[in-house]
């Protein structure tokens, strides 16, 4: 049993008349220990499916169990116990944290109501700090406020605050693209071995393949609220078989000089009125005959990498040797 | 003094230079710092009684009685001394209520959203729309007429001011990042009200409320004047101002009392003023600097 | 009496909400429509009610000290205005014949109340226009003045000077002013909107000011404008300095901006980016402001019209509910809440004019 | 350039002669109709406005002269009187003043039941031919003159009043439907006609260019406008305005040269009741207690409040009318024989309520300020006092319910007639139901006020009204003082004189 | 402060810089220095990178180029533009070469276009302005504008606002409003940072077709080395306020020489495909503990008024040497190269390139910025 399974899970935001569906049936599942990176485009959904998985939205359609269990929306009343083990770490590492209580109360938070243990004040200092001590950050910074802290800090503070609550699914929603170059490495390096020694599964979103790429064990790509593409990282990185993942990947710039990065023409288009059949085809460079009109599932393409793409299931496919080939090639 | 720097610098930390370093603020924190003493001490103070009609009617300023006499014979400068204890005080009431109501009903509004926001908001523009002056009539007649039922009514009046501001404070915060950790982190939506969101409104609210007591002021005084307020004998600046504008000839009836309401209003406002610039984030962000 | 005025930084963005949230002019208007029917329904009643609980007898302050003692003319007079019949029944009355435009007759002046309002509120509106006008014309160049010259001597100044606007009593200022302009000075006319006896212009839009003008009349436009300005700058003490201080932290956020930042990096001569790239935006929250100053004003007039004599909607509603004249009243509090829903009215119109993003399609 | 409006002889450039009469006064104005209207300055507009039958001349109040009626005579019963009216009265509109135009006006003013509709109560109005009316009284009525004179009792033209809509049948309460088109012309024979009414701004009247009168009104023109009154000082020193009528004495204790100020006493009477009843409060009700408060207010003071030209009122019946009680015959202030009193009466310093309409001044005189200076009195005799002010309205409902411990009030005559002050005695509209002085309690008393409303003969009724007022000065009704009426006119102003009624008639002023 | 040749000196090309700073500070009112002795030079056709973590003053620099410095700041050093020095001008000189020789892209086109006013208005108002051409004519030119960059139906964008576009068209039509007055010099301060990846590949082609073709030369800022890479010819890295590295943008990255450069290379994931293509052909999925780590520098960038003495970069350096504490290390030529170094420890010197980077690619910019 997975940790956590995303089963078609559909997300409809209501804007004026028009609905707005971010997460248009997306399945996704993260195991104890394992790093999940989803990556996408702006306003393909990245945020709204997480938001999803913690429950922070309710779902249309599909559902979300955590450890087996039904994740119930939050609503009025306080989280379940069992939810509890599913925390999160934001993007802006500036309201994440309360400005106006002291940082160890706020882990403390994460000890009494997320792990529900009941401690003295002296037990509670103390866990406090072992737990500033684990993200790396010195026991005393507890009395002080979020005011007094660089970005890569206080996120690493909110990191200490959800492994408070001794999480087994921690969902880090653009955790470092805040972050200035050297402090992203940190903290992406302090959740991936987080994920590794204390077994948490990690659901780490970004739209920076890149770091993604290096971080996680399998990624997911999205686009336009659909999960398109999954795999193991350097499998989707090496051959993705998605065009869009393709096209995703040849845009980032690399260190080689002079070269530039690939062109994808146009934009992702309003969630509202998503394209007809593959979402993607507008901008797609091998689009064919049934695009415009069916929708492709997600489909394996081999044991562990699966791509909702027309181009592996249609016999009429226009062959091309590069879809399981080096990504650059075309440039 | 220390809380309320503390209160006033965390967040926006880097933007707002201390209220103390302005003028200003120093002036208008002095000045009120000098009348609440005059209110403390005015037996001290005033060289006669403020309610004793002993002296001939009319007197210009000058001589035994230095702001001269009004209409009963009574001396104008002992009256607005002594005016400090009734105005002060019901000021500061009267902005602890309205907030106190405010605050509960904006957080309320803001908080919990739907219908709970539906009907306070449309509670406040009821207000908003309802004329001032009628409201306080009819409270004035149906509790009796006098300050203190002046007070409620006008909490009545000022209280959506304050649920607004609360409102639109918690309409951000709830969607601010921290309250979703919270609430992961499985806090009611109780406890993230008052355990996590209090402190965040409480400063701007405060602040808000030292500096609406100048407010206060101007309207419980307008209420007096109009006579439905202060009662006789009682030495209210706003019913003095009323009596002074029978008679032109005898200006001095009036427009001390209407000095007197000036400088505290005035340095309520310059001390909330620099507050003000110093919490609001919106004009700390805009101090930070263009051409 | 000046209303407290709410949070004008947080209206634009609840405003820009709604006015998302509508579907097109049509439904939008439908909207507001049924809001505003709504808010006048609420205020009906908490004006009834009020005025009901209160424990005086409206006959005691319409009829003499002798004509209150006679029986008959007693129930003649509670007859007239349906004051015997049950609460529920006054009210249900009143709210079927206010669906035919029926406000009542005043107690106070006998004639119907629609009349009375007719009478009165054009003096108030005037007055509170020009006084609008000019706490408009004042505050935002007073205002942007002081963001432009930040810290510095002008800006002190300026706020000095607006916070005295603030914080200085209508009531009393009217007094002094009065004292010193009309009494000692002689200056202005602090009695009445003309000279006694002088004939108005011909009635169109109920405003002396556009009335004489319409009539081709300088004269008297001139005489309307000697008698409206003490009073109307009286009034307007409060507003300049409140929009004032809302114009400078408002170009002052603008000012933030990197569009003004780009406008300056294009070489736009600095009036051009003052006045184009800076005042626009920069008019949204104060165009709130004085929305809500608008309704304060109205409500500052209670203050102000008496000592200038102008017989206007401050003093009517003074005295209509000092005499518990409940039409009246009732009539005063409709046609508030009506003037307060246009006014909200006309500001959204105006976001849309000024914010192509608010802009109904 | 543009020249200013000229068709109406006004406005800033007008010469002397055609400069209109400017009367600055604090509206107390609420119809043009003269049988509806029944305030102060509703009867200066209507005296100029419309005839009555009789009228009176200057200030005095004593002597009827003839107006439309050129004669009449009583019935030897007292109840009937015949009036011959001037054959050459006309209305404004050149049609001739018939009986029935009397007989029509006064009907009406009884069955629209207005205001002053009681000054018709109990009327029999008939014609006995086109130039003769013959009014019944139900009971014998002393004042019927005096009554007749009100403005509000004023000729009008039945015709027009008819096709604007007027009713004087029985169930005209409901039927009239004139009063706007009152405000819009005037329908009567006065001296002026209406060009305009405004009934908060200013009602401007122009003289009547076929007045059938004897003596032609001088201005042409009369604006009688709304101002308030710390304004209307000025106004008449900067020779915007010629007459002012509601400034207090202490305004005008300097006057600039362009002005002269005379006061009078008013017609008004200040007094004071406590509560007679003693489930309102025990120690009103106490007849010490009243004698404390009643020797322990010093009235001396109360005159310096009011100012010059005011008047102690030693018994309720103001000094222009027959029947009051010459000076100091009332009662003194003596502040120890008021603890004395005090001192029997038992009274424990519990506070007493003193009520009094918060919103009023009359002739410049503050109830606040009379009120406080009472208080302060009566606080230095011993009696603890707690001041309540509110609007009329509301206090008023609580002075008819009777509920007042202490009340402040003021009365002004309905008609130039002494009898009006009966109201105060035991059971009488102000006695008894205000301050619980029912009916029975001073037997004595009571027999003198029925004398008094039914002698005949003039100086036996002053009398018997003295004796009332003396035995009203023992019981819980104090009158305390006459305010001044003060009026404040422009040098060139002739021929002022203050009326009871109508306060100025515009029509005399030169 | 540096003596020796400025920065680019050593540039072949003859032609007459654009842009010329020489120890450029800026001091801000409360007496901090952002930005502490800045040398740049940037010519026609070519573009220059100014890299750097956030808060290391390099937006200020670009202001400080167009006089549109913070309220109360003061600029020191010499500044020419043009050839004239910008730092005496008045202000009605300086507008006349705001937007017209001089343009700027800013990083976020949400909030650097006007808002309230159409794109057509924003593309033509400088333009009318400087150039007193006529409303007809300037609406052409704006038209023409778009086309060049690539917005689709531009009659349309003309009279839409800027919501009314995605993110991408937003800052393409930014460019366009740079390019109105075809300005010698763009400044582009991070034009990509707030833009998708895919969206950003677009901008970046774009700015290299201006350079190309209309030979504008550009200052780009941006913290993203791998969009320096892809368009620079020359780079300075900016740690604090100061230079602490330039030179040709291949060599330097291949090679960097200061600590903070190496720095900030390793802490970078790899995108080099082939170098991983091994390991990923493994192809074993659900294996925890195969992720590589990134390398973290150490520590925190200072904050504005508590820049360690010396050099800046020691507290977090881990060749620092006590003199480093102490000494201010200027910007020196390194022998042998076109590159300066503001190092006296220099612990890479001669060292091979970053961790994980390939070996330095031939030196073939020089050749594209000719072309
Ligand atoms: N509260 C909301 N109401 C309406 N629409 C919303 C709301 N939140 C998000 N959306 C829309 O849903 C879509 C997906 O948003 P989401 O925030 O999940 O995207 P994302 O992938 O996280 O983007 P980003 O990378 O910009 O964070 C977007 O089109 C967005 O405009
Ligand atoms: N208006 C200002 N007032 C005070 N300090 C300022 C102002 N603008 C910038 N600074 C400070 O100057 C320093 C340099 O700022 P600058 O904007 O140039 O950095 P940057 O390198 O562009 O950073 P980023 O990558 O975040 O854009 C920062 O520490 C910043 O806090
Ligand atoms: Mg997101
Ligand atoms: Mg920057
Ligand atoms: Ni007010």
């Amino acid at each position: 049993m997975s940790l956590v399974t995303v089963t078609d899970a559909e997300v409809v935001y209501r804007r004026g008349r028009q609905l707005v569906r971010a997460v248009a049936g997306a399945s996704l599942s993260v195991e104890r220990g394992e790093v999940v990176g989803l990556v996408g485009e702006s306003g393909c959904g990245k945020s709204t499916l997480a938001k999803a998985v913690l429950g922070l939205v309710p779902l249309e359609s599909g559902s979300v169990e955590f450890e087996g269990r039904p994740v119930q929306p939050l609503g009025r009343g306080a989280r379940e116990q069992g939810l509890r083990g599913m925390q999160m770490v934001f993007q802006d590492p500036y309201s994440s944290l309360n400005p106006r209580r002291r940082v160890g109360d706020q882990v403390a938070d994460g000890i009494e109501l997320g792990a529900g243990r009941r401690l003295d004040a002296a037990g509670r200092r103390r866990r406090v700090g072992e737990l500033l001590e684990r993200v790396g950050l010195p026991t005393d910074f507890a009395r002080r406020f979020p005011h007094e802290f660089s970005g890569g800090q206080r996120q690493r503070i909110a990191i200490a605050r959800a492994l408070a609550a001794e999480p087994r699914l921690i969902v880090a929603d653009e955790a470092i693209s805040a972050l200035d170059v050297s402090a992203q490495a940190s903290i992406a390096n302090l959740l991936a071995s987080l994920a590794a020694d204390l077994d948490v599964g990690l659901l780490f979103i970004s739209h920076d393949l890149g770091i993604v790429r290096q971080l996680s064990d399998r990624i997911a790509v999205m686009y336009l609220g659909k999960v398109v593409e999954t795999g193991p990282a350097d499998t989707v990185w090496g051959s993705p078989a998605h065009p869009y993942a393709r096209a995703l990947i040849g845009a980032i710039p690399s260190l080689e000089a002079g070269r530039l990065p690939d062109d994808l023409p146009g934009d992702v288009p309003d969630p509202a009125a998503p394209p007809t059949g593959c979402r993607f085809h507008p901008r797609c460079p091998r689009a064919f005959a049934p695009c415009p009109t069916s929708e492709p599932s997600l489909l394996a393409v081999e044991p562990g990498h699966a791509a909702a793409c027309h181009l592996h299931t249609h016999a009429d496919a226009p062959a091309s040797d590069t879809v399981v080939s080096a990504p650059r090639g075309g440039a | 003094m220390r809380t309320l720097r503390r209160v006033l610098s965390p967040a926006g930390a880097d933007a707002g230079r201390s209220p103390w370093s302005r003028p200003l603020a120093v002036v208008g924190a002095v000045v009120i710092v000098l009348w609440v003493l005059v209110a403390l001490a005015a037996p001290l103070l005033a060289p006669h009684d403020p309610n004793a009609q002993d002296f001939a009617r009319l007197q210009p300023p000058g001589g035994d009685t230095l702001l001269g006499t009004d209409g009963l014979g009574r001396d104008v400068l002992s009256r607005i001394l002594y005016g400090t204890r009734i105005t002060l005080p019901l000021a500061v009431l009267l902005v602890v209520l309205a907030t106190t109501v405010g605050t509960v009903l904006g957080a309320v509004a803001g908080y919990f959203g739907r219908w709970a926001d539906t009907v306070v908001m449309r509670l406040a523009d009821l207000v908003f729309a309802f004329p001032g002056i009628i409201l306080a009539m009819a409270a004035a007649a149906a509790l009796g007429p006098g300050l203190r039922n002046a007070v409620l009514a006008l909490t009545v009046v000022m209280w959506p001011s304050y649920a607004r501001v609360v409102r639109s404070m918690l309409l951000g915060l709830r969607e601010a990042e921290f309250v979703s950790a919270t609430r992961l982190l499985g806090a009611s939506a109780r406890r993230t009200l008052v355990v996590d969101l209090r402190p965040n409104v409480a400063g701007p609210v405060l602040v808000l409320a030292a500096l609406e007591v100048g407010n206060a002021v101007l309207l419980l005084s307008g209420l007096s004047f109009l006579g439905l307020g202060a009662q006789p004998p009682d030495a209210e600046w706003g019913a003095m101002v009323s009596e002074g504008a029978r008679n032109f000839d005898a200006w001095w009836i009036g427009v001390f009392p209407g000095l007197a309401i000036l400088t505290v209003v005035l340095a309520f406002n310059f001390l909330g003023d620099t507050l003000r610039d110093a919490l609001d984030p919106r004009t700390a962000r805009a101090l930070g600097g263009t051409p | 009496m000046s209303a407290p005025v709410a949070d004008p930084v947080a209206a634009p963005a609840d405003r820009r909400e709604t006015a998302r949230r509508g579907a097109g002019l049509g439904g939008f208007l439908l909207r507001r429509g049924g809001a505003g029917i709504l808010l006048v329904l609420g205020i009906t009643l908490v004006a009834f009610v009020l005025t009901h609980v209160v424990p005086g007898d409206p006959a005691a302050a319409a009829l003499g000290q002798r004509a209150i003692e006679d029986p008959a003319t007693v129930a003649a007079f509670r007859a007239q205005y349906g004051l015997d019949d049950p609460l529920w029944r006054q009210y249900v009355t009143y709210l079927a014949n206010l669906v035919h435009g029926d406000l009542g007759i005043s107690q106070q002046t006998r004639r119907p109340v629609l009349t009375d309002l007719g009478d009165y509120l054009p003096p108030t509106i005037e007055l509170a226009l020009v006084a609008i006008v000019i706490s408009l014309v004042l505050g935002v160049t007073l205002g942007t003045l002081a963001a432009l010259y930040r810290d510095r001597w002008p800006d002190q100044l300026i706020r000095v000077v607006s916070l005295a606007g603030v914080s200085v009593p209508t009531f009393w200022l009217a007094l002094t002013a009065s004292l010193i302009f009309s009494v000692r000075l002689g200056w202005f006319s602090s009695t009445g909107q003309l000279d006694p006896g002088y004939p108005r212009s011909p009635e169109v839009t109920g405003l002396l000011l556009v009335d004489s003008l319409l009539d081709n009349d300088p004269f008297t436009f001139q005489m309307a404008l000697h008698h409206i300005l003490l009073p109307a700058c009286v009034l307007a003490a409060y507003t300049v300095g409140l929009i004032t201080r809302f114009t400078r932290a408002s170009v002052l956020e603008v000012l933030g901006n990197d569009y003004v930042r780009a406008a300056h990096a294009k070489g736009l001569p600095r009036r051009t980016v003052i006045l184009r790239h800076v005042l626009r935006p920069a008019l949204v929250p104060i165009i709130t402001v004085s929305g809500l100053a608008f309704g304060s004003l109205l409500s500052g007039t209670v203050l102000v019209e008496s000592i200038f004599s102008w017989p206007g909607l401050g003093q009517y509603a003074y005295k209509s509910s000092l005499a518990l004249d409940l039409p009246a009243v009732m009539g005063v509090s409709i046609t508030v809440a009506v003037v307060y829903v246009v006014i909200n009215l006309v500001v959204d119109v105006l976001y849309g004019v000024i914010d192509p993003r608010i802009r109904l399609s | 350039n543009p020249a200013p409006k000229t068709s109406t002889g006004s406005g800033t450039a007008g010469a002397a002669a055609s400069k209109p009469l400017v009367v600055d006064t604090v509206f107390v104005l609420k119809s043009a109709d003269p049988a509806r209207n029944y305030e102060p300055t509703g009867n200066i507009v209507a005296r100029a406005l419309y005839d009555t039958l009789v009228t009176f001349k200057g200030a005095d109040l004593k002597t009827p002269v003839p107006s439309v009626a050129t004669s009449w005579k009583q019935s030897a019963d007292g109840l009937t009187w015949t009036f011959a009216l001037d054959k050459n009265a006309k209305f404004s509109d050149g049609s001739d003043i018939t009986a029935d135009d009397v007989v029509f006006s006064l009907d009406r003013v009884q069955r629209v039941k207005g205001n002053p509709s009681f000054l018709a109560d109990g009327l029999t109005v008939t014609a006995t031919d086109p130039d003769t009316v013959e009014v019944k009284t139900a009971s014998y009525d002393p004042a019927l003159l005096g009554k007749l004179a009100s403005p509000s009792l004023g000729v009008v033209n039945s015709k027009a009043a008819k096709a604007a809509g007027a009713s004087d049948a029985e169930d005209a309460a409901t039927a009239d439907k004139a009063e706007d088109a009152f405000a819009k012309a005037s329908m009567g024979s006065g001296p002026y006609v209406l060009e305009s009414f405004g009934l908060s701004t200013e009602v401007v009247l122009k003289a009547n260019p076929s007045y059938w009168g004897a003596t032609k009104p001088t201005y042409q023109r009369v604006v009688i406008r709304n101002v308030d009154a710390a304004q209307q000082k000025n106004n008449v020193e900067k020779g915007e305005s010629s007459l002012a009528l509601d400034l207090s004495p202490d305004q005008v204790a300097s006057v600039g040269s362009g002005a002269v100020s005379s006061s009078v006493p008013s017609q008004y009477t200040f007094y004071l009741f406590t509560n007679a009843n003693p489930s309102v409060n025990t120690w009103t009700a106490n007849p010490d207690f009243q004698e404390a408060v009643r020797r322990g207010i010093d009235y001396s003071g109360l005159l310096e409040l009011a100012g010059k030209g005011s008047r102690r009122a030693d018994g309720m019946v103001p000094v222009q009318f027959a029947g009051s009680l010459p000076e100091g015959q009332g009662p003194t202030y003596d502040a120890d024989a008021a603890k004395a009193a005090l001192a029997k009466s038992g009274y424990d310093g519990t506070p007493i309520e003193v009520s009094f309409p918060s919103d009023l001044t009359q002739n410049g005189v503050s109830f606040t300020d009379m009120s406080t200076r009472i208080a302060a009195d009566l606080n230095k005799i011993g009696i603890k006092t707690e001041l309540k002010g509110a609007p009329v309205a509301t206090v008023l409902e609580l002075a008819r319910g009777g509920k007042q411990q202490v009340g402040v009030w003021l009365w002004g005559p309905d008609f130039p007639d002494s009898s009006n002050y009966l109201a105060f005695g035991p059971g009488g509209i102000v006695g008894g139901k205000r301050v619980n002085w029912t009916a029975g309690s001073d037997p004595q008393l009571e027999t003198v006020m029925k004398q008094a409303a039914t002698e005949k003969d003039e100086s036996k009724r002053a009398a018997l009204m003295e004796e009332f007022q003396k035995g009203l000065n023992a019981g819980p009704v104090m009158s305390l003082i006459q305010p001044a009426q003060v009026f404040l006119a422009s040098k060139d102003l002739k021929n002022l004189s203050y009326n009871l009624v109508w306060t100025v008639n515009v029509a005399e002023l030169g | 402060m540096s003596t020796v040749p400025v920065t680019g000196a050593a540039s072949d090309t003859g032609a007459e810089p654009l842009v010329r700073a020489e120890g450029l500070r800026v001091v801000l009112p409360g007496g901090l220095v952002p930005v502490d002795g800045v040398d740049l030079v940037v010519r026609p056709g070519e573009v220059v990178g100014v890299a750097g973590e956030s808060g290391s003053g390099k937006t200020l620099t670009a202001l400080s180029l167009f006089g549109l410095l913070p309220h109360g700041a003061r600029t020191e050093g010499r500044l020419e533009v043009g050839g004239r020095d910008v730092l005496r001008m008045r202000d009605r000189e300086l507008r006349s070469l705001r937007g017209n020789e001089l343009a700027m892209v800013f990083q976020d086109p949400m909030t650097s276009l006007h808002p309230m006013l159409t794109v057509g208005r924003q593309v033509t108002e400088h333009l009318r302005h400087h150039r007193r051409v006529g409303r007809r004519a300037a609406r052409e030119r704006a038209a023409e504008l778009l086309r060049q960059v690539r917005i689709p139906d531009p009659d349309r964008t003309l009279d839409a606002y800027p919501h009314q576009l995605s993110g991408g068209m937003r800052q393409r039509a930014a460019i366009a409003v740079a390019l109105a007055c075809s300005p010698r010099l763009l400044v582009a301060d991070e034009p990509t940072t707030a833009l998708d990846v895919t969206v950003q590949a677009g901008i970046l082609r774009l700015l290299d077709r201006l350079r190309r073709e209309e030979g504008v030369g550009i200052l780009l800022i941006t913290h993203d080395l791998g969009v320096m890479s892809a368009l620079t010819d020359r780079l300075a890295v900016m740690y604090a306020g100061r230079v602490v590295e330039t030179g040709p943008t291949a060599e330097l990255l291949a090679a960097p020489r200061h600590p903070y450069t190496r720095g900030l290379l390793d802490s970078l994931p790899s995108t080099d495909h082939e170098s991983e293509s091994a390991a990923g052909a493994e192809g074993a999925a659900h294996a925890p503990g195969r992720r590589r780590s990134l390398t973290a520098i150490p520590g925190s960038a200072p904050r504005l008024g508590s820049v360690p003495a010396g050099c800046p970069f020691h507290p977090r350096c881990a060749h620092a040497r006590p003199s480093c504490a102490q000494d201010r290390p200027a910007l020196l030529p390194l022998s042998g190269t076109r590159r300066e170094l503001a190092c006296p420890v220099d612990p890479f010197a001669g060292a091979g390139p970053a961790t994980a980077r390939g070996t330095a690619p031939p030196d073939h910019d020089t050749e594209r910025s000719r072309s």
